[in-house]
């Protein structure tokens, strides 16, 4: 039986002490072992920021590779193994800011992989810039008069994007946010999970406290629906967005790689390269 | 009797110019004749001028003539823009439909046929292009029979009925032209070929069949001309073979999820043009960094920014070398041909495993889309060499969570890979400076170690004939040189000049980057001038040859970036006055 | 008396040792004081080793020395990682706090002091670093009241309490480490300065108050080491200006916004890195093509990809000439000096405009970073000059709609520039090839005149100083070429090897591209070796030249690109050992 | 007086016969008349595709970039020029593929430009891939078994990203979309607009006749009311996003140039580049 030892590796974090990311991490190493899933069978895909370390700090194949791109990478890396784990991570600007882009095109893509973002409002290896998740008002050094933009809504830009996995967790609440992940995992399309994950450096508006203040648990609303897009939406809206939990999910739609034309049932990566001679011949027959 | 005819076709884009062009080509390549083709379009997709000029000959061609023996008009745009081609020995065959005028000054007789009125009174007018084949087959004498073989295959579908009407059209134009030629029927008939059966394809046809030979399984690309054909190949035989193509949101997309595949052990590629290619510069050097193979194609067209989109150029060579920031060691490959370009696919493929980094295969659109004769490709030449590879069962059980030195220096340069997945291998990978088990570090010895390493990958290239070289000469008045498309004309001008008694040698540079010196150093030694001919303005090429080789005193840099590929006379004439101008 | 000191505070990141060093720099540089720092750092927010060494000299100086002469350790690793640049002369003060211990083989004596303990005896540990101030300043013999007007300035808007603390931790850490020096209290001291007012800044400053100075009014820009320091302060200062900042989603959009408001007359700019200019190769060529002015700072860092984000690199060299698809005029600037700088930002906004183009003022992190004496910007240098900008009253009214000839074909190449709003100069932009009123076109002969006027522009470029030149010797042994942060090692290194009668001349390229062929071809001619000096791996600077003036034969490269800056004694030695080797 | 006369060139388009461009061509150059701008006072601003060549065949400033940038060139050129009045327009592939970054963050950054995309649910110029607007199913070059990813849906993206003016038009209806264009170019903030604008040669579900029969007009639905956010979504939703008309606009949100601490109230272009010898002095202070 593999534990959440069985993840962690001889690796010292360089986050400042008391950063989010370590409970983070934790909760992906916990779920990880709860699905059963060997270290070598897991990839995590990382992009650039504090939180894009992290994928050094998991015992498991790791790839950080460049600001903004982990999802691209990711899926490529699973549409090769479909037999590997795929979790791509990276911060709010990193999936937000320059890698918007990607973001709500692997959503509506589908392909199974899991994503989570380490949220933390901030731009925090720079230094402290605003982020697209930064509230209005927010003084930081890039926005010294306070931010004048509305923070982009990742919940209900998920959802509009044809999401079939949207759930949002919170750092400090390591339980939740080790069942929302496992249930990312387990979840057979794009699973997109959102994490307040405080930087205790350079954001000192919404630290532990605030959310601690200002966060609503799913759990504790009765009857929620989470098969309910409509349902999902209206909570998102009504809670501004400051709620945690599973919060909507469609177990029945196919993930990409199921509707793919042709796609082997068998990993890419098994396959001999070489094709036989007779599929050679008949391809050169098309140009005869 | 021709020993070779030079053929075009021309109307508004969106009628049909180019399947008249595939069928006749179609039927002259079962016949055994060499073919070469170019297109001349534009970016937009019903309306403007387009044709297809198309060269056939009974041995080797891969260049477009000059000159025009026949042009087939289907609109006055196609007269007044290409009578200039036309000699006193042309013919123009000219719809009667849009009541047809030769300028003053065009010396080449023109014939008004009634493409269209004899298509619809068939039942159609879409089947005036039938009809100009037809019309053409009397120039050349040709049997109908020669058609039925490319009719049935292409109308078969849409059943008998369809089959024979363009059948009829075809045996219509011909006779309405016969009527019309009088004697000169078949004066155009071409020297007989061999018969023999060969491929006619586009160059991007022969590097998507290379990739799909080399064990590519997914592609992920964003649509971009002169590219696209690449994609849409993979994406008509991917699923022949289990794998699958993801069009992305953008090139960068494309290119990083290539790099996800590769480190997911899947041979992966992408392809673009310049604007795309830009786009991946920073891809490009994460797979260098990170010693992921990643195979790219780069379609050149007319720059810069969006440019000539349809036009032929070669004028990212310097970008393909240089266009990431910071050092990493990568390969850059130009086929100048249809087989080059399947082979040198494959060569690609093998080429990024064993050396764990960035390929580039570098096109233009001449070679991309221009359809030519290839010799069928020879699958006991298809070899698949992966490079270190490591299995698990190779792998010694990892103690302690230690990690898999997967970035070790070893001697040869060549740290093992090893795939996600592997039991024993767990590492990490950054583009991040990393020790060997891919833990960032910037510990200044081992940043050189890692760098050492990286760069000096290059020298265990294992990649067959860098230079195609024809140099009969020991001492030669001119080195030719050149790259990708300009193949052709270099050949062709070649034989002209040793036929007027000037000695020069061809060298075709086939690996781009790393730059093989010590051939070329021989080349350039053995030579008075060394003529760079080249697709771009600013002689690209030849200031690698200056940087790498020197010789700047003998180097003339001969360039042509209109758009338009070089074409043996005018080349000829423009190598021949920088002669004269006491430049030679 | 010591001619020149070299100090070093280290420490862990977030800990305040950047602080300690701008405090004790500030002192020194009120007091005449030339100085040169340099910061080891990590990319790490808290924790990791850091240390800042400064140079400090009554004249100027460029660069950091190899040794050490004091070195202030408030951790044990900063002792460890270190004392090797100590010498017998050296001296290292060492917080009690850490229980020090000194190295078996460290050459320097050690003195603990109780930085932390005095300091949270005057009410918190914090200001341990201004005790580590007193504890130099004892070894300097330095008044504590140099430090008045600094500690003022720094905590005054904290009260006069906290000021006074202050002062009084630099006054107890002058006596206690008074106490243990004895005889020796005073023997670092530095020889007396000129006491004359003179900047100090690292070269973000100076590039962002150059572009103040040259009238930029809006920058567009996404954070990256070493560039985000030019953004804020542009953030601080153009609201004082009316103008605006704006932090964009990416690079990409950050530099075709700075495009934009270039379009719209107003000078804009972004600033970034390696992997910022690896994605605004698009835009870069869009600028080119569209003759839109445009300036990008690339403040270049440890490549390739992530590479060393905090480490000294000058490895984006071809990448900001060659990077982008396709040909387009470029100009890449390289200033070395904060003075060069100020000057070269401004050079670069008004070449941007009157060749309509874009402008690369290159940077290297050691030059970007590192704070520097600067002598006072002068005003009356500031000169703007906006090129074929025509105004509205200059035009005449447009017929019938015909557009403006924005792209007209002129004797000078420039063409006559105007801004949207203009009443009679409407036209259209596009990356498109086009003609000289900005219509789409293909024709072959407009793309040649415009392909020519554009890649001509080149020729008028208006650069003061393409070349620092220092070049006493008619026949020199050596030329040292260099561009960038390697300007002050350069400088030493001459001085160094005239007193060992080489006789070397020293070039530091200013304007990198286009080329200043002439100056360094006569340069190249005087030498009988050349000597490129350049912190990357593959000779980017040393292939330029071979590729424009040749001299492959005396070329020498010498690289660096462990992520450390060249150290004057090291580089001798590797030079020299190159001497011997029979290679000079 | 100015007419839509004005703003015609004696370029002829190359869009093909009947193309869906022609229109919005047209509706563009009634709005600005309708609005009283002067040609030479309007910039527009477009991406690259057979819809980017729109800025070359309107008698104003047209800037045709390249392929997915058109928003923050426009937004650069109005930061610059606050009296110009930009327009951005590009395909669907331009704005929701490789733009769709910036689509996001221009909402968000509610710059005073209007955004007229041209959605044809086709890559147009690169002869007919699917784009991120293509239903799904939907047979294509690129898709030749039908398209596998849902739709992008604008409208709610928009809507979620804190857009201030979100409208729809189809571009047969040129009197609505006139109406919505101009008031597009009215409100002072970001004016989002998405138009079905067919592509009659690589389109040939998404039809003139397909959209007749499957929009619905706002004007026609009773008592709708654009200034409440969560009757816009409903109605988006309820649609699926078929409906035409100004579907959320608030007019009280202030732009982001009024929001810039210290941005000139005259346009920067205006602005004397030379500092005074006092501020160069003062900032040469802050160094001393
Ligand atoms: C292309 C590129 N642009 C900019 C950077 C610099 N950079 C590194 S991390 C980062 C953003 C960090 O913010 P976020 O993604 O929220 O991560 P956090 O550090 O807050 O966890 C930036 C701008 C980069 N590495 N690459
Ligand atoms: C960076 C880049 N990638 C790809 C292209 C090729 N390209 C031109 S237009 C286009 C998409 C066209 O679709 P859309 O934006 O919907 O415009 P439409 O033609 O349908 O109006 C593409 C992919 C390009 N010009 N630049
Ligand atoms: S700066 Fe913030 S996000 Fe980064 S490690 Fe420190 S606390 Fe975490
Ligand atoms: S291809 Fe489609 S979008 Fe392009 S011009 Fe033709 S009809 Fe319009
Ligand atoms: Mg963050
Ligand atoms: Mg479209």
């Amino acid at each position: 039986m593999v534990t959440f030892k069985d993840f962690r590796n001889n690796v010292k974090p360089n986050w400042c002490p008391g950063c989010g990311d370590f409970s983070v991490q934790a909760a992906i190493q916990r779920a990880a072992a709860n699905v059963g899933i060997q270290p070598h069978d897991l990839a995590v895909i990382s992009g650039i920021g504090c939180s894009g370390r992290i994928s050094g700090y998991i015992h498991s194949y790791g790839f950080h590779g460049i600001h903004g791109r982990a999802l691209p990478i990711a899926q490529g890396l699973k549409m090769a193994n479909k037999d590997l784990h795929v979790i791509a991570s990276g911060g709010d600007g990193d999936g937000f800011a320059i890698g918007m882009g990607h973001t709500i095109h692997s959503i509506r893509r589908n392909v199974d992989i899991t994503y989570v973002v380490m949220d933390n409002q901030i731009y925090g290896l720079t230094k402290g810039q605003t982020s697209p998740r930064s509230a209005e008002g927010f003084k930081t050094k890039s926005t010294p008069g306070g931010a004048i933009e509305p923070s982009v809504q990742p919940l209900e830009l998920a959802l509009t994007s044809g999401a079939t996995f949207v759930a949002q967790g919170f750092s400090s609440d390591i339980k939740e946010l080790t069942a929302i992940i496992e249930a990312g995992i387990n979840h057979k399309g794009f699973s997109f999970i959102n994490v307040f994950s405080p930087c205790v450096t350079y954001n000192k508006v919404n630290t532990y406290d605030w959310f601690k203040e200002h966060l609503t648990k799913l759990s504790a609303v009765e009857g929620y629906d989470s098969t309910n897009r409509e349902e999902a939406m209206k909570v998102v809206m009504e809670t501004e967005g400051l709620v945690t939990g599973i919060i909507y999910q469609d177990e029945n739609a196919p993930s990409y790689q199921e509707q793919v034309p042709g796609y082997a049932p068998t990993p890419l990566v098994d396959q001999n390269l070489k094709m036989s001679e007779q599929e050679f011949n008949a391809l050169i027959q098309d140009f005869m | 009797m021709l020993q070779q005819l030079s053929w075009k076709v021309g109307g508004q884009q969106g009628e049909g110019i180019e399947s008249t062009g595939e069928i006749f080509s179609m039927a002259m390549n079962r016949l055994g004749y060499y073919l070469y083709g170019y297109r001349h379009f534009s970016s937009r997709i019903k309306g403007g001028h387009t044709n297809n000029k198309i060269c056939v000959r009974p041995t080797q061609v891969r260049t477009i003539p000059d000159d025009l023996d026949i042009l087939v008009a289907f609109d006055q745009e196609t007269i007044d823009v290409n009578y200039k081609e036309l000699t006193e020995k042309s013919v123009v065959l000219a719809d009667a439909k849009f009541s047809p005028v030769a300028p003053e000054d065009c010396k080449a007789p023109m014939y008004i046929v009634p493409f269209t009125e004899v298509a619809a009174e068939l039942g159609t007018s879409l089947m005036k292009n039938m009809v100009a084949i037809g019309a053409s087959a009397a120039l050349l004498n040709l049997d109908k029979a020669v058609f039925q073989g490319v009719v049935d295959e292409i109308f078969g579908k849409k059943g008998q009925e369809v089959v024979e009407k363009n059948m009829q059209a075809i045996q219509q134009g011909f006779e309405t032209m016969a009527e019309q030629l009088g004697d000169r029927l078949g004066e155009w008939e071409i020297a007989p070929a061999d018969g023999k059966h060969r491929m006619f394809m586009i160059g991007n046809d022969a590097i998507a069949f290379g990739a799909l030979a080399a064990g590519v399984r997914f592609m992920a690309a964003y649509p971009i001309t002169p590219a696209s054909e690449i994609m849409e190949y993979m994406i008509k035989k991917l699923p022949l073979f289990g794998g699958a193509v993801i069009q992305t949101e953008d090139e960068i997309a494309a290119a990083t999820m290539a790099i996800g595949s590769n480190y997911g052990g899947v041979r992966a590629f992408t392809a673009s043009a310049g604007p795309g290619l830009s786009l991946m510069m920073e891809a490009i050097g994460l797979s260098g960094m990170t010693e992921q193979p990643l195979v790219i194609v780069d379609t050149q067209r007319g720059g810069p920014s969006t440019g000539l989109p349809t036009k032929q150029e070669q004028s990212d060579l310097m970008q393909m070398i240089y266009g990431t920031h910071g050092e990493i060691p990568k390969v850059v490959i130009a086929p100048s041909t249809g087989e080059e370009a399947f082979y040198d696919t494959i060569q690609a493929f093998n080429i990024a495993e064993e050396l764990q980094l960035p390929v580039i295969i570098l096109s233009d659109l001449q070679l991309s889309l221009g359809k030519q004769t290839v010799e069928p490709f020879d699958y006991s030449k298809v070899e698949i060499r992966r490079g270190k590879l490591v299995e698990n069962d190779e792998i010694p059980v990892a103690e302690d969570k230690s990690y898999f030195k997967r970035f070790e220096v070893t001697e040869d340069g060549i740290s093992p890979r090893v795939l996600p997945g592997t039991e024993h291998a767990i590492h990490h990978v950054t583009g991040v400076e990393h020790d060997e088990t891919g833990k960032p570090s910037e510990a200044a010895t081992n940043r050189k170690a890692q760098m050492d390493k990286r760069l000096g990958k290059l020298q265990h290239i294992n990649f067959k004939e860098p230079v195609y070289v024809n140099a009969p000469y020991e001492e030669a008045d001119i080195l030719f040189v050149g790259f990708n498309s300009t193949r052709g004309v270099l050949e062709e001008l070649q034989q002209t000049f040793i036929e007027s008694d000037i000695k020069v040698n061809h060298a075709h540079i086939r690996l781009i980057h790393p730059f093989p010196v010590e051939v070329m150093h021989s080349l350039v030694a053995k030579a008075k001038k060394v003529v760079v001919v080249e697709n771009n303005a600013t002689g690209q090429l030849a200031n690698i040859i200056k940087m790498n080789v020197g010789g700047h005193d003998k180097l003339v840099s001969v360039t042509k970036y209109d758009g338009t590929p070089f074409l043996p006379l005018q080349l000829a004439k423009q190598v021949k006055e920088l002669l004269t101008d006491g430049n030679i």
